[in-house]
């Protein structure tokens, strides 16, 4: 590459770097937020089940 | 102070609920209580006794039904009943940086009271705490500030006496003096208390109420109460209370 | 309940396609405009190259930072024209076809030098598309929560509480983000990761209370008592909001502020789709906790089903 | 019943005062804490070189010291309420729930002014020695401090009714507090800044100080007077 244009570069790009992480950043936090939310209401889910299950086995109306 | 509604029943409770979400701590209770009388409420720990007197004191207010004490509603006449209505806890309700007489005194202020002072050295006469009255109530014994608190709580002439477990926390000794006390009070007033004490409860009741689970598991006159089956349906709330 | 949480994910794969076209949308339709400049001795074949430039040295001292550049020294009445090789404080060293030539820098009594200007891309403004949409939602999402808490103090009803608790903790996610970009574009833009500049600042104090707000949920015991406490504090603690918002009108502040009609078209419609796109995550994410919110309740109430 | 109000708040302030001058709780931790806070800034300040002028950072020390003493005072003002139930007793009289507040507002902020009117000479006395000070302009600090002081005194004794009720009192007030009083500090500190400083370039950034603390004052203590009927009543 042209030693110029590379320098030229060097100085054009010390931004985006930056930018990109904080978009990352920003989607990779609420990915993470949202997956652990997920995860809870699945493990909730079961439990609902579990229980209601045995409630219907009592003949108990919710 | 305020036009006295004449009604027959000092308290009216109509499907009282208090909830918040799914928990209920009351949960449709309904009962009338002629004045005069002595209620005594019974039930587990939970079962909402605590919740109840506060409501019908308009420290809490309901989240439907409606409660009338001496036929003034909790909840519009709040003010207005304060007014007619004492209570004691086993807490007494007192500054302790405070002397006996100025505990009172401040009291009678908040009431609105004519002529404090008179109606101050009066009560402190009746609970026979006159020679103390100078004293900081922090160096009193728990039996002389139970004594102070009855004072206190009688200071407007209320018409509807509240007892939160009273006896929590007396000696033998004090609760005698507490008896006393009552019994000097008993006809003209209309009690409530909660209790935890059953003989204590029943000696003293006209009127007996079991709560359990926020509902009225019994409601009777002493009269119409056989003794060996409240008992059991006493202990029968308890156990179902546990949970 | 199915049906809350399959909304929710609607919602934020819609959110997600809006937030990320909206982005691109940026790059390639508004295009990157410049923003200042950059200068280099030789000549590269770029889109940005803008032209050559001269510029007149001030004192002989700074052309040490021209090393590599053309420059047309002057001395008493004698030009030297050359590339620079070596400068210091005290002299200049010039290529001068071949010929070195060393001048001290005492004798200098003007000098140019020249090179080529190339337009520099203002990647960090690409940050607006995301950032202030999601501190908008912050904002929005904090209002929602003191509007339920006071919805809360007036009626008692649980789910109030609950729908504030859980606008809170979206309007925290919301802030945690905004932070986090801020940070980042505060590096890029001012050189610094932190400036206590008055927007900051004031946004410092909300992520505080909204902080708060969970200390105090978390440290009172009774339910009823806790959702009203937390109601009273969110409905004091939203008076800071507004402060934040309107706060860089207000004082002279760093912190970049869009004018009236300031924006082109490709530029308004990416962000006003970039905003959309937010406020369906932000929905999202909120149906998301309160499908979990129900859920819970759903097992205590059978809970409480199968022991009573 | 208007009659009634004012003896019922009559009553709760002489109450106040009567239990302070008894036991002098309130005045002495807070008075002691804002002396060792002096000793603390003097650590702090003992390594600052010899051109460093102290008038640039007091209005910022004085204000640190009266919002971390105030909280102290505010905790114990709420605690003799609640040690043996007697807000429920007040609470059951017939008075109206504002009373309430402003009685408690009105009592702490006449402990807090007692202890800032004790701080700002010993603060002077320690660390402004020898500094030029212009008298006319510091006659303006004791406003300051007055507006200042009711701001926290509004929003602390709303807080501080919720900390009582709360498990780690110590922790949650100051949790809750210090960012809700941002905005107030910000215009308390650069007003009295102002002050001490002097000269008639500072009297312009006074009253914009001043201004924003009596807004603030006004609208924290609007919506702590309405939001207390609910809290106390919790």
């Amino acid at each position: 590459m042209d030693p110029t244009l590379k320098e030229v570069y060097s100085l054009v790009l010390t931004q985006w770097p930056l930018v990109a992480a904080a978009y990352a950043l920003l989607w990779v936090g609420l990915m993470a937020y949202i997956g652990f939310a997920l995860k809870r209401m699945n493990g909730l889910g079961k439990q609902v089940e579990v229980l209601e299950a045995a409630l219907a086995r009592r003949g108990k109306a919710e | 102070m305020g036009s006295e509604q004449p009604t027959a029943n000092a308290l009216e409770v109509r499907d009282l609920t208090r909830a918040f979400g799914m928990r209920k701590a009351l949960d449709g209770v309904s009962f009338d209580l002629p004045g005069q009388a002595f209620l005594s409420v019974f039930g587990p720990n939970g079962a909402g006794k605590t919740t109840l007197v506060k409501v019908l004191t308009t420290l809490l207010n309901p989240t439907s039904g409606t409660a009338k004490v001496l036929g003034f509603d909790v909840v519009s006449d709040a003010v207005e009943m304060r007014n007619h209505i004492g209570l004691i806890s086993h807490n007494p309700l007192l500054y302790p940086d405070l002397t006996a007489e100025e505990n009172l005194l401040f009291f009678a202020e908040m009431y609105g009271i004519e002529e404090p002072h008179v109606r101050v050295a009066e009560l402190l006469d009746a609970v026979e705490l006159d020679h103390r009255k100078l004293d900081l109530t922090r160096t009193f014994s728990r039996g002389m500030l139970q004594r102070l608190s009855i004072a206190r709580a009688l200071l407007h002439r209320p018409e509807v006496i509240f007892l939160d477990e009273p006896y929590s926390g007396l000696d033998p000794h004090a609760m005698d003096i507490l008896d006393g006390l009552i019994a000097a009070v008993r006809d003209k007033h209309t009690f409530v208390m909660i209790s935890h004490d059953l003989d204590k409860g029943l000696e003293l009741c006209s009127h007996a109420l079991i709560l359990a689970k926020g509902r009225v598991v019994l409601f009777e006159p002493r009269e119409a109460i056989d003794e060996a089956v409240f008992r059991d349906t006493y202990r029968a709330t308890v156990g179902l209370g546990v949970a | 309940m199915k049906s809350a949480s399959t909304r929710a994910l609607i919602a934020l794969a819609l959110g997600g396609v809006l937030t990320l076209g909206a982005f691109l949308g940026t790059f390639f339709w508004a295009g990157v405009p410049d923003f200042g400049f950059v200068r280099t001795a030789g000549r590269a074949e770029s889109v940005r190259y803008q032209g050559p430039f001269k510029q007149e040295v001030a004192e002989a001292r700074y052309l040490q930072n021209y090393v590599g550049y053309r420059a047309e020294v002057e001395t008493d009445g004698d030009i030297v024209q050359g590339t620079i090789t070596e400068a210091s404080d005290d002299a200049v060293t010039l290529d001068a076809d071949g010929d070195s030539v060393t001048i001290d820098a005492a004798d200098v009594t003007s000098a140019i030098v020249s090179g080529s200007t190339y337009g520099r891309p203002d990647w960090g403004q690409k940050i607006f598309y995301f950032h202030v949409p999601v501190a908008e939602i912050s904002f929005i999402v904090f209002a929602v929560a003191a509007f339920y808490s006071l919805r809360f103090i007036m009626t008692r009803r649980r789910q109030y509480d609950q729908k504030a608790r859980v606008a809170m903790e979206v309007t925290l996610t919301f802030i945690m983000l905004t932070m986090a970009t801020g940070i980042l574009w505060t590096r890029a833009a001012w050189g610094v990761w932190w400036e206590w500049e008055p927007r900051l600042t004031t946004y410092f104090i909300m992520t505080l209370l909204v902080i708060a707000y969970f200390v105090l949920r978390n440290s009172v015991e009774d339910e009823e008592r806790r959702a009203l406490y937390a109601a009273a504090f969110s409905i004091l603690g939203f008076i800071d909001a507004p402060i934040s918002f309107f706060i860089t009108r207000l004082i002279p502040s760093n912190h970049p502020v869009i004018e009236r009609g300031g924006l082109e078209t490709p530029m308004l419609v990416s962000f006003i789709v970039a905003q959309i796109g937010m406020l369906l995550v932000g929905y999202a994410i909120y149906q998301l906790r309160m499908g979990e919110m129900k859920l819970t309740d759903r097992i205590e109430h059978a809970k409480t089903l199968l022991e009573g | 019943m208007a009659s009634l109000s004012g003896r019922q708040f009559r009553a709760m302030v002489k109450k106040d005062i009567v239990m302070e001058l008894r036991t002098k709780e309130m005045i002495m931790s807070m008075g002691l804490y804002s002396l060792l806070t002096m000793v603390v800034y003097f650590v702090a300040l003992s390594q600052t070189g010899s051109n460093f002028d102290p008038r640039d950072i007091a209005a910022g020390l004085l204000w640190l010291a009266f919002i971390f003493t105030s909280m102290l005072g505010l905790n114990r003002s709420l605690v003799h309420e609640k040690d043996q139930g007697c807000l429920e007793a007040l609470l059951l009289s017939p008075v109206d729930r504002p009373v309430i507040f402003f009685a408690k507002v009105i009592g702490n902020l006449i402990f807090l002014l007692a202890v800032e009117a004790l701080t700002i000479p010993v603060f002077g006395f320690l660390f402004l020695q020898g500094s030029s000070l212009d008298i006319g302009s510091m006659a303006l600090v004791p406003l300051i401090m007055f507006a200042g002081s009711v701001g926290i005194a509004g929003v602390g004794t709303l807080l501080a009714t919720m900390s009582v009720n709360t498990s780690g009192k110590d922790f949650v007030l100051p949790v809750l507090f210090i960012p809700l009083m941002y905005p107030l500090l910000l215009g308390a500190v650069s007003a009295t800044a102002a002050a001490i400083t002097g000269g008639p370039d500072a009297m312009g950034g006074f009253w914009i100080g001043m201004a924003w603390v009596v807004g603030y004052d006004v609208i924290m203590l609007l919506a702590s007077y309405g939001l207390y009927e609910f809290i106390v009543g919790a």
